[in-house]
């Protein structure tokens, strides 16, 4: 006979309000094998853990349910106050009557009702619970970090500085992402450059780290601490060993194209590095473009490469590794201009988004740091800035703020005004999200020690008429209409997911939001974690960041994998699938459906030395989804804490009739 | 090709030369029209002002009336195919509301027709390759900009088959006519529609800036597909000139009539001359059209 | 004693027995044959035997013994005693009958069923001869005469005319005195016997009963008439006079309902114990079967517990006959 | 795949004989003449002796196939082609291996409907006195005093009317005779519980299911059900109660269903033993044409296309999920 | 339950909705988290994936008396354990076929896919689910005689 004791948490008034806690404790007490049912204000504080364990001990428990809020919250809580009085853990169930009680239902009885019905259910359930112990894995200790953007650059320094071995993959020729488009970063205005590229040069030369740009990941199969990723390397056309980046090829290449990095305001070689500084210095052949790859002749680079380093032979390799962590840093796009068409984004010329206005206004960028109006060349005098064109938009599904357009924008202001005093700014908000470390003064500077225009309200409408745009809006403020002829209008396009972020996700198998942001453990206590143990998220693949917050987030993700990393194994969930050959059909359709080729069959010689075929359950590789379990016909496998006599029981709670 | 014909007030008196034109142009593209019978007022202009459930109910009536037809409705009038098209949606959408609706007019079932404007139809569905098969005169490169209005535009998920702002079909027609369509930015800009007569002033204003732009853009006339748009730019050039003093003398033709003449049909096929502005100089001037 | 009625007064009689009680004539319902309440069927024009054993009324697959309701610190139970009310069946065969004579002395032992005993005694029996040889059938092996029973309180054989009956109980007497019958004697009874086709007996019973417990060490032959069997319940479900039964409950969290329902000493796990099953293989199960029927049973009540209906001939999945396993003991 | 035909009976009989001699063979399941009318019986041979008791004659129902559950080592039998779709289906499900087995295919010129027959003369199977064979693949009807001939529509199962593989799809011999030319698969006379209302169908079939002694014959004799045990017998947690009630034999039967569902191949020997006339193949047959509809699945048909609850397609119907 | 219908006492479903843990038992959360109402009729069964729902528990559920079931798991791609929602699927069309062929209304046993994003649309799933059993009246399917309500 189970002794069992039922713990109701009041959660302050969040489940005492609507829940009668004192009439469910009384109730529940009466369940056979209940000895002691006790409320308490806040089960998960110290106290509240106290009254746990006194009774555990008093009352010798060795079943114990807490009723309070989501397991998904303090499962792990409760377990550990449990396993201190010398319980199994996994003899502890939660009843959830917060969350999916008293937080979702008014009427009190009912609630309280309901209530006393799930905790039956947890008794029910726990009285079938059995001690489990945790399974022990093996790690290997090397990470992989998915993009090389300051994100992924700042989470492979962290870990390889504690002595793992990392792999960062990115996908475009260079690592530095987003941050090295950049002029100057806000609120300090120091460059870019000068604060990314001196990291860049530590991942290049540090020994823990391997760079693979030009690559992608392909596959990834495996689960925390053994994951086996396979990754693509995409064919460069230059061998990287021989490549001493002196760029002869680039100036000889004929071929002229739009230049990615530049968003098309620049053009590059079809042999290129998308940036001076890139890293590796070692250039790429885009046969699509190439003269040699479309049209069979030219070659103009091989022959001018003093190296010998061209390579058009070069087919992709897949390179298989194995990881114990991964990390995901694979950072942010922007919306298309063209989404509004009333702005004429894509339509006119001169307007442009503010990546482009980045890339226009840096030194080393395709103007040289030069305001030129992409129609004409010539230096605008009047510029209009547009924030949230894409950004808090239901109509475009889009409801979120993208955080840092209100800060660029200013930067904007302020650097179009340092390149040219006399140029006249204006700047269309809606609201002016400057909360950050000296943002809002920032943005202060920008009106009122560089006087750029700020409007608030939306543009209607962006006319061209001879070779002016003229911008009108409305002015909230003085509750009237605004004309504006201007010469360049920048708009501050929405930050949003890549736009292959969910064929990523379900690879890894890690859950994203409606907006394909990919969703952390917890929005609060496990911000870097996902529900993919061993996976991390980072940077702005998670929501809009701006580098700070990217930078502080990449540091923690590096701290969870050397968390992972601190001991040679790993203490693995015991909830794995169990077979009973005795009752097995070998059928093998466990074996042919399993998601992670956990179930194997093998030779195995009986007592009486016959050699009998039978199924086994591999419990390193079992993720414990129980699909095997359901899908035995026989019932010859259970799975460990959802066993069908645990569910069973629950249902039978609820038995009205029969 | 068939379609359930709903004409509108418009067709039958202000645009009746809009009317004209459809049917002569549709006599040589081979579209049938089969106008639905003792067809209601869509409600424009007031009713979705006064009594959105009236603004519903009153077209609703034509829609299942060209239910029984078995045909999709084809709306010549912006202002018509946007209520329609605005009622069938709802009727789709809130399924209460279409239950009140369909015991008022005593009918059952669900809207299965669609609403189309005339444009989408002609220029989209039936499509310029097969036009240009039928074409025998050419629009000598007549420069022209072409006005789409807002009601075939906006609300855009609901009625728009084009770019809200910049759309483009008509100047598609424009140039397999062989005319010259000009860009310009105000294609979907208001015109003030049915405020003529209840808003004079604005809708001066605002015409004014259309044909203002118009002209500067270059353009010898303006082509619009939707009766309100063409009454105001035309009729009120005059007392633009009294009032602004600039002179514009732009025809206001209807993509029909410009069809028509592609087609090789004449004046009285497409009832020119009742344009206020007279386009005939015009076309004699290029050599288009004789009087 | 003896009495006659035409088609015309017995199809009247039967409705007048309602009166008395429930009436459970032959019925076919479903392309089966069953006893069932008399509402608006016909008497059946032509039928051999229902499939379903007369037993089910007595003894039926799922009886309800008891119920309890639980309440913190309290348990309310009743139990499901059949109430007295007066049943009448009529048109069983003689085997059947004849089973039912059989159970008694299983559910009168020393411990009383009252479920069955009561049922029995609620029940009048009205039987009726037969004119055919059932398909698998060895009644007269079994010493069961088609044609004549004392198990019943009537018995009745059917004539052109009619039926002739032949009171064998008081109680019996009681549903004649209604006006509906008329007087008859020896020679209309004798009259109405029907000549059954013959067959020369295929085993002598003396001669089974004696060989079964040398037979019962025999394992290769045990073995070989059991290879075809299927393990199904149908041999025992459908034989008059098998009687083991399983008991269980159905419950909600707060109450339940005890039952007893019908087991299958064919079932495998029929005698499963916690971590032992004595008659795991089939052969052993059925040599039970067999034994039991024709040794032990007698042994325990001095009566042979078949009554050659042929039901588990006639409806075995795999024509399993026992009538040659029987044959070839003797 | 057809490797060898056999002329007739005897030749099979010395082919086997032979067999048993060089040990291809440890035993053989095939026919015998059965005791009771409008019956064969099972012959399970395991010397070349037993052999002479062999016999086919026009009621051929039995699915041999179920015996594969017990009898292992190197078997042979006989199957018609509906039995060899079993065959096919329990290879796929790893039960037994082709080269374990040697496979005699049998002419079928489809089974034989007693129930049907006595049914359509307004008796029972029993009452019937003799059935004959004729020429035009009916058969001949005596029946209290009165001779009948039927047309094969009248006298075969249903499941031979829409035969689609009369010629077995996997044997290692084949035996000459008369074949029942194939069919297309046409749709059975289009069920018409599948049209009723809910309340009706429920009314329908709760009778059916109400009547399960739950003598588990069904299940018995189901190629499809080799489980070690059966879910019916789990007690730790007690799916389904021995009671028989409607609950208990509700759940019993859509189990079941389930469980063989992509197995089943139809060959309708769960209704054929079925000692209270449930209509099983009803829902075999629904279950089969929902596997077809949703899944393209035909069961026993080929050995290579996986079971449908061992696979998935990402565009698999969803419509009925919210 | 049922015996409150009897009793004349308004009857109030119980429906029993099977949750896979990682979307739609977190969806459920975000639910409470996000403060949104639903009828207090359902009780949630934490399971770990909908591919450990097996056609039984159904069954079993149906047959103890409950008036309707829920489950509900991942989106089609979003499976923790990537295939656990498809294979799931497969059974569950075939079971609501079944059920609906003898006779079962389908609208007893329903199905969903709820992220863990979707706290919206789990709520307005349970309001259906709930107002399609409140339709379809009590589970009284499977009573027999023998059992009394009182």
């Amino acid at each position: 006979m189970a002794r069992i004791g039922v713990f109701v948490c009041h959660c302050g008034t969040n489940i005492a309000g609507t829940v009668d806690v004192k009439y469910v404790a009384e109730e529940v007490a009466k369940e056979k094998g209940v000895l002691i049912s006790r409320d308490y204000k806040y089960m998960c504080s110290a106290p509240g853990q106290n009254i746990i364990k006194d009774y555990i001990r008093l009352y010798k428990l060795d079943r114990v349910v807490v009723a309070s809020c989501s397991p998904l919250l303090h499962e792990r809580t409760f377990q550990n106050t449990v396993k201190e009085e010398g319980l199994n853990p996994y003899l502890m169930e939660m009843a959830n009557i917060r969350e999916q009680c008293s937080w979702v239902h008014k009427d009190r009885v009912e609630a309280t009702q309901k209530a006393i019905e799930l905790i039956k259910m947890a008794i029910a359930k726990v009285r079938m619970n059995e001690p489990l112990y945790p399974k022990r894995l093996s790690i290997k200790r090397q990470a992989l970090v998915i993009g090389g953007g300051i994100s992924g650059i700042q989470a492979a320094l962290d870990i390889a500085m504690v002595g793992h071995p990392v792999i960062l993959v990115e996908r475009s020729p260079s690592i530095g992402g987003r941050m090295a488009q950049f002029d100057k970063t806000f609120p300090t205005l120091d460059c870019a450059a000068c604060i990314l590229t001196p990291k860049m040069v530590d991942v290049r030369s540090h020994p823990l780290i391997r760079i693979l740009t030009y690559a992608e990941v392909e596959s990834v199969q495996g689960y925390v601490g053994n994951f086996e990723v396979k990754i693509r390397q995409k064919a460069r056309s230059v061998d990287m060993s021989k490549c001493t980046g002196c760029g002869e090829c680039l100036q000889k290449c004929p071929v002229r194209v739009e230049s990615e990095f530049d968003l098309g305001l620049g053009k590059r070689g079809a042999i290129y590095i998308p940036f001076p500084q890139a890293v590796p210095n070692v250039p790429v052949i885009d046969r699509e473009h190439c003269r040699y790859f479309t049209q069979g002749k030219c070659k103009v680079c091989q022959r001018v490469c003093p190296g010998e380093a061209i390579d058009y032979e070069q087919e992709d390799q897949i390179i298989t590794e194995k990881v114990g962590a991964i990390v995901v840093a694979t950072g942010f796009d922007l919306s298309e201009p063209t989404e509004y068409s009333e702005y004429g984004g894509g339509r006119y010329k001169d307007v442009i988004s503010g990546l482009q206005f980045e890339r226009m206004i840096n030194a080393a960028g395709p103007t040289e740091g030069h305001l030129k109006r992409p129609s004409d060349g010539r230096e605008p005098k009047t510029i209009v800035f547009i924030q949230c064109v894409g950004s808090r938009d239901e109509s475009l599904g889009r409801p979120y703020c993208s955080k840092m357009c209100c800060m660029y924008t200013a930067k904007h202001a302020i650097l179009t005004k340092e390149h040219n005093p006399d140029a006249q700014v204006y700047v269309f908000y809606i609201d002016i999200r400057a909360a950050g470390k000296n943002y809002e003064e920032f943005v202060r500077r920008a009106i009122e020690q560089y006087g750029a225009v700020y409007l608030r309200g939306r543009v209607s409408r962006i006319l061209e008429k001879d070779g002016k745009l003229i911008v009108r809006g409305a002015d909230t403020l003085v509750h009237g209409q605004v004309e504006i002829e201007a010469d360049m209008v920048v708009l501050a396009t929405a930050l949003v997911a890549r736009k292959d972020a969910v064929h990523l996700a379900q690879m890894l198998g890690i859950p994203y939001d409606q907006n394909h942001f990919f969703t952390e453990l917890h929005p609060k206590l496990a911000p870097v974690e996902n529900v993919t143990s061993g996976i991390y998220l980072t940077g702005a693949c998670q929501a809009p960041k701006d580098i700070p917050d990217s930078v502080a987030s990449a540091s923690g993700a590096s701290v969870k994998v050397c968390a992972l990393f601190a001991t040679e194994e790993l203490i693995a969930d015991p909830i794995t699938a169990q077979l009973n050959p005795a009752l097995c059909s070998l059928c093998k359709v466990c074996q042919e459906i399993c998601p992670f080729g956990a179930i194997k069959e093998e030779e195995v010689t009986k007592p009486d030395g016959q050699m009998v075929k039978q199924m086994r359950v591999i419990e390193g590789v079992c993720h414990g989804c129980g699909l095997c379990v359901s899908s035995c016909r026989p019932g010859a496998l259970t799975l460990q804490g959802f066993t069908d006599q645990q569910i069973v029981a629950e249902i039978n709670t609820l038995a009205s009739s029969f | 090709m068939k379609f359930a014909y709903y004409p509108g007030c418009s067709l039958h008196s202000t645009a009746s030369d809009y009317a004209q034109s459809i049917t002569a142009v549709f006599n040589c593209l081979h579209i049938e029209l089969e106008e639905i019978k003792d067809w209601t007022c869509c409600g424009a202009s007031s009713a979705h002002v006064l009594n959105p459930f009236l603004s519903t109910l009153m077209p609703a009536k034509d829609i299942w009336q060209a239910q029984r037809m078995g045909l999709d409705i084809l709306a010549p009038c912006a202002a018509c195919y946007n209520r329609l098209r605005l009622a069938a949606y709802k009727l789709k959408e809130k399924e209460k509301l279409r239950r009140r609706v369909a015991q008022i007019l005593k009918v059952d079932g669900l809207i299965k027709v669609k609403v189309r404007h005339i444009s989408d139809v002609v220029i989209n569905e039936y499509g310029l390759e097969r036009i240009s098969r039928h074409l025998v005169k050419d629009l000598k490169g007549l420069p022209v900009v072409c006005y789409y209005g807002c009601l075939s535009a906006r609300p855009q998920k609901i009625v728009a088959f084009d770019d809200p702002v910049d759309p483009q079909y008509l100047d598609r027609l424009v140039n397999t006519l062989g005319g010259k369509s000009l860009a310009w930015p105000l294609k979907t800009e208001c015109c003030g529609g049915s405020f003529s007569i209840s808003k004079k002033e604005m809708v001066l204003k605002l015409t004014y800036e259309l044909l203002s732009w118009a002209k500067d853009q270059g353009a010898e006339a303006v082509v619009v597909d939707c009766p309100l748009c063409q009454f105001n730019l035309d009729s009120r050039q005059g007392e633009i000139e009294r009032i602004y003093g600039r002179t514009f003398s732009l025809p206001i033709f209807y993509f029909t009539q410009l069809l028509g003449l592609g087609l090789g049909l004449g004046n009285k096929e497409l009832g020119l001359e009742k344009m206020n502005v007279s386009p005939f100089p015009l076309l004699e001037e290029r050599n288009i059209l004789k009087r | 004693m003896f009495f006659k009625i035409n088609q015309g007064k017995f199809k009247e009689w039967l409705l007048a027995l309602k009166n008395q009680g429930e009436v459970y004539i032959p019925t076919k319902e479903n392309n089966l044959w069953v006893y069932a309440l008399l509402e608006r069927q016909e008497w059946p024009a032509y039928f051999l035997n229902t499939r379903i054993p007369v037993k089910n009324l007595f003894f039926p697959n799922r009886q309800a013994l008891l119920s309890w309701k639980y309440e913190p610190g309290s348990m309310g139970m009743n139990s499901f005693v059949p109430e007295g009310k007066k049943r009448l069946i009529v048109g069983l065969r003689p085997c059947d009958s004849r089973s039912l004579q059989l159970l008694k002395p299983v559910f009168a032992g020393e411990y009383a069923d009252i479920f069955y005993l009561k049922n029995l005694d609620r029940t009048i029996l009205i039987g009726l001869a037969c004119s055919q040889i059932c398909p698998g059938s060895f009644c007269r092996e079994m010493q069961v005469d088609p044609q004549d029973s004392a198990d019943n309180d009537i018995f009745l054989r059917a004539t052109p005319e009619g039926f002739v009956a032949k009171v064998i109980t008081e109680r019996g007497k009681g549903l004649l005195a209604q006006g509906f019958f008329a007087e008859a004697g020896e020679n209309d009874w004798a009259a109405a016997a029907q000549e059954m086709p013959g067959r020369d007996a295929l085993f002598d019973l003396e001669i089974v009963k004696a060989n079964l417990n040398s037979f019962f060490a025999q394992e290769e032959f045990w073995q070989k008439v059991s290879a075809k069997c299927l393990n199904c319940g149908i041999c025992t479900y459908l034989c008059p006079t098998c009687h083991c039964f399983d008991i269980c409950d159905l419950r909600t969290p707060e109450k339940g309902v005890r039952f007893r329902c019908y087991d299958s000493c064919a079932f495998p796990n029929f005698t499963k114990m916690a971590v032992h099953n004595p008659r795991a293989e089939k052969w052993r199960r059925y040599r039970q079967r067999v034994s039991h029927k024709f040794n032990f049973f007698f042994q325990n009540f001095q009566a042979i517990a078949c009554v050659g209906c042929g039901r588990c001939v006639n409806f075995c999945p795999v024509n399993l006959d026992l009538r040659e396993i029987l044959t070839a003991i003797h | 795949m057809a490797n060898q035909v056999i002329e007739n009976l005897s030749d099979l009989i010395s082919l086997l004989t032979e067999l048993f001699r060089n040990g291809r063979l440890t035993s053989f399941l095939g026919y015998q003449k059965g005791t009771v009318k409008f019956k064969s019986s099972p012959l399970i041979a395991s010397r070349a002796e037993d052999l002479a008791a062999l016999n086919l004659d026009d009621f051929l129902h039995y699915n041999l196939t179920f015996y594969l559950k017990e009898i292992k080592g190197k078997v042979g039998l006989l199957v018609k082609g509906c039995d060899s779709r079993s065959l096919i289906s329990l290879i796929k499900e790893g039960q037994v291996q082709k080269e374990d087995l040697y496979i005699i295919g049998i002419p079928c010129p489809g089974q034989i409907d007693v129930k049907k027959i006595a049914f359509s003369m307004g008796c029972d199977p029993e009452d019937l006195e003799d059935i004959t064979r004729s020429e035009e693949d009916g058969v001949i009807v005596r029946f209290r005093q009165q001779v009948q001939r039927l047309t094969k529509e009248q006298a075969l199962l249903d499941k031979c009317l829409a035969c689609f593989y009369p010629q077995p799809l996997l044997y290692d011999v084949l035996l000459q005779g008369d074949y029942l030319p194939p069919v297309p698969p046409k749709l059975r006379g289009e069920d018409e519980t599948a049209r009723k209302s809910a309340a009706e169908k429920w009314a329908y079939w709760s009778a059916q299911f109400a009547r399960c002694l739950r003598c588990y014959a069904c299940r018995n004799i189901c190629p499809a059900c080799f489980c070690p045990r059966c879910v019916v017998e789990e007690n730790m947690p007690e799916w389904i109660s021995p009671v028989p009630t409607l609950g208990d034999n509700f759940v019993f039967h859509l189990m079941r269903l389930m469980h063989v569902a992509g197995t089943c191949t139809s060959c309708g020997e769960c209704e054929r033993v079925c000692p209270v006339e449930i209509p099983l193949m009803k829902l075999n047959e629904k279950m089969a044409a929902d596997l077809k509809e949703l899944f393209a699945f035909e069961p026993g048909v080929d050995l290579e296309k996986p079971l449908p609850f061992r696979t998935y397609r990402q565009e698999d119907p969803n419509e009925f999920i919210k | 339950m049922t015996e409150n219908a009897q009793k004349g006492k308004t009857w109030e479903p119980r429906v029993l909705a099977f949750l896979c843990r990682w979307c739609s038992y977190a969806g459920a959360d975000l639910t409470g988290s996000s403060r949104l109402n639903y009828p207090a009729n359902v009780r949630i069964l934490r399971v770990p994936c909908s591919g450990r729902v097996d056609p039984l528990f159904i069954l079993k559920a149906l047959r103890s008396g409950l008036d309707g079931v829920l489950v509900s798991g991942c989106h089609p791609g979003d499976c923790h354990y990537t295939a656990g929602n498809y294979h799931a699927r497969r059974k569950f069309i075939i079971l609501s076929r079944l059920l609906e062929y003898v006779g079962l209304d389908p609208r007893r046993v329903q199905f969903s896919w709820v992220s863990a994003a979707e706290g919206d649309k789990f709520a307005q799933v349970v309001r259906e689910v709930v107002a399609d059993v409140k339709e379809l009246g009590p589970n009284e399917l499977f009573r027999i005689p023998e059992f009394a309500p009182e």
